[in-house]
């Protein structure tokens, strides 16, 4: 049982990583980003063409040389494509993500063809750490689950006691009377936005070093980042890594149970918590 | 004959107690200015009558029978008409439509029969020139007339009008005194939240007075607007 | 001349892509091969092959041969690859009653996973691959020849193939258990999974030593890691599916070293082909020198199945569908993939089996891995060419 | 000495409906003017072309000498130019002290900040961590008016600063006026009450159909004059 | 006093657009009915599949267009629908074709259930959550063993019936199923209770207050949407024989259903029609460029979207006043009479 929570806890540190860039931009935008999962494979795709690039540098180095690349792809996508979708109505978010997410996996088709590729670091990935005879974990999933809360706490910071996190929340208000006040909404949404490719982006590498990753894997990882987002409330990033944490568990008990009816287990509980609690466990903006 | 009764109704928004044990009684064919500083619970408790919001405790009894469990469309269906304080049309919707809906739903009338109400309702109302545009691209005073077009439309016997009168001039506001005059003249109960005093008292028959969700006063408009508390709290005179 | 119009289903896109990465070559060297026609009842007929992509999606596949079938009334459907694309495939012609060859689908999934009557069988529909029996034979083959306590986790997912071969009857617990070796199933799992502690668990407490299933090759890779994270190191892991690419074992990295799988076809197969009379090394060195891929496995069944049409086309007696279909089911043929011929009793009336070996990974010459063949009990005639070891 | 802020011929559009045409008006540093008009006059369109929410040409709109029409209308609060907009408007998300302090957003040096703003509404204080929605209409206008104040500008422009006020926080608002203007702040207030406007307000202009129909010192106007600009009929006077 | 009101009201309903259309689309639909004895059967098929993805996607245009309810999740219904199809034929021995209407009731039925669950979500979350449904119908079919478990199994129940009529029925149906979906929705949306989905989907709290009962509303549509999108699927699965999970609830439905509305126009019923048309000729002739051709439709979607907001056909409606089923209520003679009391001079 003890195992079973302790490898619950390490998958929710991965789903909050994919979750977190959703969490921002869902908040901040009202932006249902369903291209979320792509964005992450590409993010780990750019880090396979950067070690393939460079001819085999460090993976580290060359994730942490895709984030600003991120943070400029993001700024530039929300500039120029998503600020043209915003508004009350959900749909064309909706549409224009779903589409940037069939253009991104076949792209990757097309550039990197259909085969699994993985981030190579160098034994990383399979050591583990032994607690006690009967249980070892992974060092890999540590330094993620770390880097979640990290990222979590950062956010939250950000968000609650920054200028730039109060005026993320006045844009997401009322563009035109946080225009009022000064603010560029446009820029504002870009940089929301360039701040979740980054996390994206992170996500991204992170996946591509725990296991294969190849062009139609996306969709898969996008319902998991939302399920986190919504189960934890909207606006609120403890919140996010809670309802990470409570899919990785449920999910990992489901799967001892049936690993047929593991994931089905987590979605069962993710619309539970929606019936009692429509609005999130810690929600922290109001709609 | 008693229309509608409040009966030690409350309501809380977390700590704070919006409405605090009011009871109140309307009769038939009256009219009740409410009045009260701003924050003092006056459209909540609209929203308590119409049912928009539910009661934590309380009773609300409409025409002899027990409400409080209605859901908005029923009490609505019940004789019950409102207005929005902060007006919420049916943005992507003409005004003539909008009034139809009302009529059709609210008044329970056929598609025809709702034609002929909105025709006229438009009349009334002045908006007869904007009956084919979409209501959402209307200015703000605009919309406030559609709140009362909207609500006349669904035939009501208790009319619940919240703040109609602000932002209009002086003569605007009496030309609105003589229309309700006229609504009134045909029997309809209302009850209005008011801050533009003068309006209100050429046509209440009797005051509400809240503060912090408590009744502060009640009785004839003179009376009332005598009160020294009244005075005090709402409008900043010194008795 | 009048055109005749072949048709070939295969996922060229989505997650089974790598299965139908071949084809297009394969179709190249085709248009070459039939250059002059094919002749049909006594009438020369120029040849067109129409490649329709399933895109990995069964919806899809069953539209494209509707397609194939009724827009471009081709005489001859040919599919490949997983139960995914093929059976949707075969089923359209089934019931469009247009003859249809298929492969690269262990027979059972394909026979019993389209509902076929073993009394009646199929009346359109003809097969060529190996079958569960044979896949069971070569793992288990294998794994005799090593000293292990012969218990067996089984990675059996929840689609066409993971269904197949752990079904109780058909699959792999009925023979493990005649054989002596425990097989210790948590039962399926999604494709695409995060996580399998929940297996790895369930190994380690019946003290598995060889892991088998057949996976697609994430999920290979992410089982594999989180069983070394989780200090979890079986002596033996052949794998169906996941490891039939060299990209997939590339991708695993040192953890692809010493896996296992199964081996329907390499360039040492004593083959050759009916059609362009070049052996399977040489039809490798030509895929290899005409993409600068390294050779996979689909590539010789790809041929064969035009190898097929190409005999049956000519012996048929007219372009009609019954005619075409008469002529498939009396081909006998020696194919790049071995011997193909129809006509036994049951399912075998419309399925003809290929030899199956057992092959494992290893770090190679000529490219980063390379796969060798290791035990060949089941068909002598293929050479190994070495001997499995322990991971 | 020049005008503070000026307008020529000042035109606005939305789509191809013209709401304004030709608009002069001036303004000099430390004044209070009052603008009214009828339901749709296009005062409201005035201030947001001042404030760049509607786009206008470059030199119709001088401010200090230089034209600023058609700057986004964050360039144009850090020259000292703020607003509080017709229907408050409050940022739904940010408490009051937030939403106070995004007014604080273009950091111009003044005297105001959240301690001299709590001193002038003290309920503010009491629901500083509240989401500002949570409040009730007069609470939020006051928050409103809290919020253009926290950036400091040198003119103040109030659409509709009264509408939906109990008497007792009109009077505070314009009660607090002098004191604001008395800084050398500049503030137009549009204002449904004329009386309001006269008794308060140096100057007014009067809107009507998108012009002005009259301009005048306070004191010096009669309500015939202004009951004559607002419908543009002489004998206007029975209700 | 104000003065009698007139004791007709005239009130413009259709437009000479919308009555060329009448006559038209009456004299297409004839001309349609008979092809099985003049047309190739590759076009019965191929209408068969267009006409899926058609009522597919008018089913989500009445749900998210009218109701307001963007769903990711039809996909549930439309795959519940060809499963309760393929049982029935399979295990109970119905006729397929009686199996069709049938399976559409069962997903109508479910439906009631499932709102429960979506409507206490709105927004975004509704989007979300109704996709989360349909994945939950996903696995769980997909651990039916009887049905094939994650594999899936073939509609066996047809292999009786001889290709000829099996075909021309299956068109037929399908048809029939295009007509009476666009007539309904028509005449749905005609109708007072047009007014009140297009009320609900503007404010619902507004629309609650003006006597509409929300809540019955808006299940009606949810169940009349799913109702169709169970159609769309038993009809599918009888023309394609094989239903897997994945391929029955793939979230590919839903997103090429907003493809083809958005494209066409949400919220108008020109939009799924002419949207549906654009997929259909894209689909035919480009989707042989298979990555590129997604690629293109994952483009065009992005453009349309971003450029052409009310899609082409509202973008052509508006700019040439188009309209072929025109639901709106234009009150003719506005100028005002007698007394009107706001703007009565003082
Ligand atoms: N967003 C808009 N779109 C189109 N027309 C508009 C818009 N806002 C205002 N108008 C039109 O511009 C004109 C002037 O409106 P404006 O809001 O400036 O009037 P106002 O004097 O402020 O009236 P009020 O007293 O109602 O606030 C009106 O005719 C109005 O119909
Ligand atoms: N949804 C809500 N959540 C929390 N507090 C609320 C909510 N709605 C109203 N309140 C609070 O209830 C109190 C009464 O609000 P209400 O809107 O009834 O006031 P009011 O008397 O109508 O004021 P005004 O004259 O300004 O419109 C206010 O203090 C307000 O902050
Ligand atoms: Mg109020
Ligand atoms: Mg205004």
């Amino acid at each position: 049982m003890l195992e079973t929570i302790v490898q619950g806890v390490l998958l929710g540190g991965l789903y909050t990583l994919f979750a977190l860039g959703q969490s921002l931009m869902f908040g901040v935008m009202r932006l249902t980003n369903t291209a979320q999962g792509d964005f992450i494979i590409l993010g780990a795709f750019a880090v396979i063409a950067g070690v393939s690039l460079t001819g085999n540098a460090a993976p580290w180095l060359v994730a942490l040389a895709v984030l600003p690349v991120a943070f400029g792809f993001g700024y530039a996508l929300q500039r120029y494509v998503l600020n043209g979708t915003l508004g009350k109505d959900p749909l064309p978010s909706l549409v224009v993500t779903f589409g940037l997410s069939i253009v991104i996996q076949n792209l990757l088709l097309e550039v990197f063809s259909a085969d699994p590729r993985a981030i190579e670091t160098g034994g990383l990935s399979t050591q583990g750490i032994a607690l006690g005879d009967a249980m070892s974990v992974g060092v890999l999933p540590l330094v993620v689950l770390a880097i979640a809360i990290a990222a979590t706490g950062a956010l939250q910071w950000l968000f609650a006691h920054t200028a730039l996190g109060r005026s993320f929340r006045a844009v997401s208000d009322d563009r035109e009377i946080a225009e009022l006040m000064g603010l560029n909404a446009k820029k504002v949404y870009a940089f929301a936005t360039a701040i979740a490719f980054v996390l994206i982006a992170v996500a991204g590498a992170l996946q591509g070093m725990r296991t294969t990753v190849s062009p139609s894997d996306g969709p898969l990882l996008l319902l998991f980042a939302f399920e986190a987002v919504i189960i934890g409330g909207m606006g609120s990033f403890w919140g996010t890594l809670a309802g990470a944490m409570i899919l990785g568990i449920t999910q990992q008990i489901g799967f001892r149970l049936d690993p047929g009816w593991g994931i089905w287990f987590g979605h069962i509980v993710f619309l539970v918590v929606l019936v009692l609690r429509p609005q999130g466990l810690f929600p922290k903006t109001r709609g | 004959m008693t229309l509608l009764a409040l009966h030690a109704v409350s309501k809380s928004y977390g700590a704070l107690k919006v409405t605090d044990d009011i009871t109140l009684a309307v009769t038939e064919g009256e009219t009740l200015g409410i009045l009260g500083p701003n924050g003092a619970g006056k459209t909540t408790l609209f929203n308590l009558i119409s049912g928009d919001v539910r009661v934590d405790a309380g009773r609300v009894e409409y025409a002899g029978r027990d409400v409080t469990r209605l859901k908005p469309h029923q009490r609505c269906h019940a004789g019950i008409g409102r207005s929005y304080q902060v007006p919420q049309p049916f943005g992507n919707m003409s005004v003539f439509e909008n009034l139809v809906t009302a009529a059709c739903f609210g008044g329970q009338q056929t598609e025809r029969e709702a034609w002929r109400t909105a025709h006229e309702v438009l009349e009334q109302t002045g908006l007869m020139a904007h009956a084919n545009k979409p209501a959402g691209g209307l200015t703000l005073l605009d919309r406030k007339r559609l709140e009362l077009a909207r609500a006349l439309s669904t035939r009501p016997q208790l009319l619940l009008l919240d703040e109609i009168a602000g932002g209009l001039t002086e003569p605007e506001a009496a030309v609105l005194v003589g229309e309700l005059k006229r609504i009134k003249a045909r029997g309809v109960t209302m009850i209005w939240i008011e801050h533009v005093v003068h309006a209100l008292l050429s046509l209440a028959d009797r005051l509400f007075v809240i503060n912090f969700g408590q009744k502060l006063a009640e009785g004839l408009p003179r009376a009332v607007m005598n009160d020294p508390e009244v005075r005090r709290v709402y409008m900043g005179m010194e008795a | 001349a009048d055109t005749l119009k072949i048709g070939y289903v295969s996922p060229q896109t989505g997650p089974l892509a790598p299965f139908g990465e071949a084809d297009k070559w394969v179709i190249d060297q085709m248009k070459a091969a039939f250059k002059d026609g094919i002749s049909v009842g006594g009438k020369k007929y120029a040849v067109q092959i129409v490649l329709k992509d399933s895109q990995s999606n069964p919806n899809r596949a069953g539209e494209v041969a509707n397609d194939l079938i009724l827009k471009d009334k081709v005489a001859l459907v040919l599919t490949a690859g997983t139960p995914e694309t093929a059976n949707p495939v075969s089923d359209a012609c089934e019931l469009n009653e247009v003859p249809c060859v298929s492969s690269v689908v262990p027979w059972q999934p394909w026979f019993f996973g389209r509902k076929g009557d073993p009394a009646k069988g199929f009346n359109w529909t003809y097969h060529m691959f190996w079958g569960l029996e044979d896949v069971i034979a070569n793992f288990t083959n294998g794994w005799k020849t090593l000293a292990t306590n012969k218990k067996v986790g089984g990675l059996f997912p929840n689609d066409g193939d993971g269904n197949a071969w752990g079904d109780k009857e058909l699959g792999f617990p009925k023979p493990l258990a005649q054989m002596g070796f425990t097989l210790t199933d948590p039962g399926r799992f999604q494709n695409g999974t995060q996580d399998f502690s929940a297996q790895i668990a369930a190994f380690k407490k019946e003290g598995v030593e060889i892991v088998t299933g057949v996976v697609i090759p994430p999920d290979a890779k992410t089982f594999l890691t989180q069983a070394r994270q989780q200090g979890f190191k079986p002596k033996v892991i052949t794998l169906g599916k996941a490891l039939l690419f060299p990209g997939a074992i590339e991708a695993l990295g040192d953890l692809g070293d010493g896996l296992s799988t199964e081996v329907w076809w390499s360039p040492s197969h004593p083959f050759a082909s009916s059609l362009t009379q070049q052996s399977a090394k040489a039809l490798a060195e030509a895929y290899e020198a005409g993409t600068k891929k390294q050779w996979t496995q689909p590539i010789g069944f790809a041929h064969a199945l035009f190898e097929v049409a190409a005999n049956a086309l000519g012996r048929a007696k007219s372009l009609k569908a019954s005619d075409v279909r008469d002529a498939v089911a009396s081909t006998s043929i020696n194919s790049v993939v071995g011997p193909v011929k129809w006509g036994g009793q049951g399912p075998f009336k419309n399925v003809s089996k290929t030899p199956l070996v057992l092959g494992q990974w290893g770090k190679g010459q000529k490219y980063k891995v390379e796969l060798t063949i290791v035990n060949n009990e089941a068909a002598t005639n293929i050479p190994t060419g070495g001997k499995l070891r322990l991971l | 000495m020049t005008a503070l802020l000026d307008t020529r011929a000042l035109k606005a559009f939305y789509g191809d409906a013209q709401a304004l045409f030709g608009i002069d008006f001036s303004l000099d540093r430390g004044e209070l003017v009052a603008i009214i008009g009828a339901n749709g006059a296009g005062k409201s369109t005035f201030l947001k072309s001042l404030t760049g929410l509607v786009r206008a040409p470059i030199d119709a709109i001088r401010f200090k000498g230089e034209p600023i029409g058609g700057l986004p209308p964050g360039d144009i609060v850090r020259r000292g130019l703020a607003m509080v907009p017709e229907g408050r408007r409050l940022f739904a998300s940010l408490s009051v002290e937030e939403n106070l302090l995004m007014g604080a957003t273009p950091a111009r040096k003044g005297p105001w900040n959240l301690q001299r703003l709590y001193a002038l509404f003290p309920i503010l204080a009491e629901k500083r961590n509240q989401p500002g929605t949570s409040l009730s209409g007069g609470q939020q206008q006051m928050v409103a008016l809290g919020r253009a104040l926290m950036s400091n500008p040198e003119v103040l422009l109030c659409d509709e600063l009264s509408l939906g006020l109990a008497p007792i926080v009109i009077r505070e608002i314009y009660a607090a006026m002098p004191s604001i203007t008395a800084e050398g702040m500049t503030v137009v207030i549009v204002e449904q009450d004329v009386t309001m406007a006269r008794q308060v307000s140096k100057r007014i202009y009067c809107f009507q159909e998108g012009r002005v129909s009259l301009q005048g010192h306070s004191a010096d106007l009669t309500r015939e004059q202004i009951s004559q600009a607002y419908f543009g009929i002489a004998e206007a006077a029975h209700a | 006093m104000t003065n009698m009101p007139p004791s007709i009201v005239a009130v413009e309903r259709a437009t000479a657009a919308s009555r060329a259309a009448l006559v038209a689309g009456v004299a297409i639909v004839l001309v349609a009915a008979s092809l099985p004895f003049w047309g190739e059967s590759s076009w019965m098929r191929e209408f068969v599949e267009i006409a899926c993805y058609f009522i597919f996607a008018m089913m989500w245009n009445l749900l998210a267009g009218y109701g307001g309810m963007v769903s990711i999740g039809q996909q549930a219904f439309f795959g519940f629908g060809g499963y309760v199809m393929l049982m029935l034929g399979n295990f109970a021995g119905v006729n397929p074709f009686i199996a069709i209407p049938l399976g559409a009731l069962a997903a109508g039925l479910v439906a009631i259930p499932v709102s429960f669950v979506a409507f206490r979500l709105s927004g975004g979350y509704f989007a979300i959550g109704t996709w989360v449904i349909a994945e939950v119908f996903r696995l769980s079919f997909a651990n039916v063993s009887a049905v094939g478990g994650g594999s899936g199994t073939t509609l066996t129940a047809l292999r009786g019936i001889d290709k000829a009529t099996r075909e021309s029925t299956t068109y037929w149906m399908a048809l029939a199923c295009v007509v009476a979906a666009v007539v309904l929705v028509y005449l749905f949306l005609r109708s007072k209770r047009g007014l009140a989905l297009l009320a609900i989907r503007d404010n619902e709290v507004a629309a609650e207050s003006q006597g509409i009962p929300v809540a019955r509303m808006k299940l009606a549509v949810y169940v009349v949407a799913a109702f169709g999108a169970g159609l769309a699927g038993a009809l599918y699965f009888v023309g394609n024989l094989r239903i897997s999970p994945d391929a029955a609830f793939s979230v590919n439905w839903t997103a090429f259903a907003i493809f083809m509305v958005v494209i066409g126009g949400i919220g108008r019923i020109e939009g799924p029609l002419v949207g549906a048309l654009i997929f259909w000729a894209l689909n035919k002739f480009l989707s042989d460029y298979g990555t590129w051709y997604l690629l293109g439709l994952g483009l065009l979607a992005i453009l349309v979207t971003l450029f052409f907001k009310q899609g082409l056909w509202g973008h052509a409606q508006q700019r040439w006043g188009w309209s072929l089923f025109p639901t709106q209520r234009k009150l003719l003679d506005i100028s005002p009479s007698g007394s009107t009391f706001l703007r009565e001079r003082p």
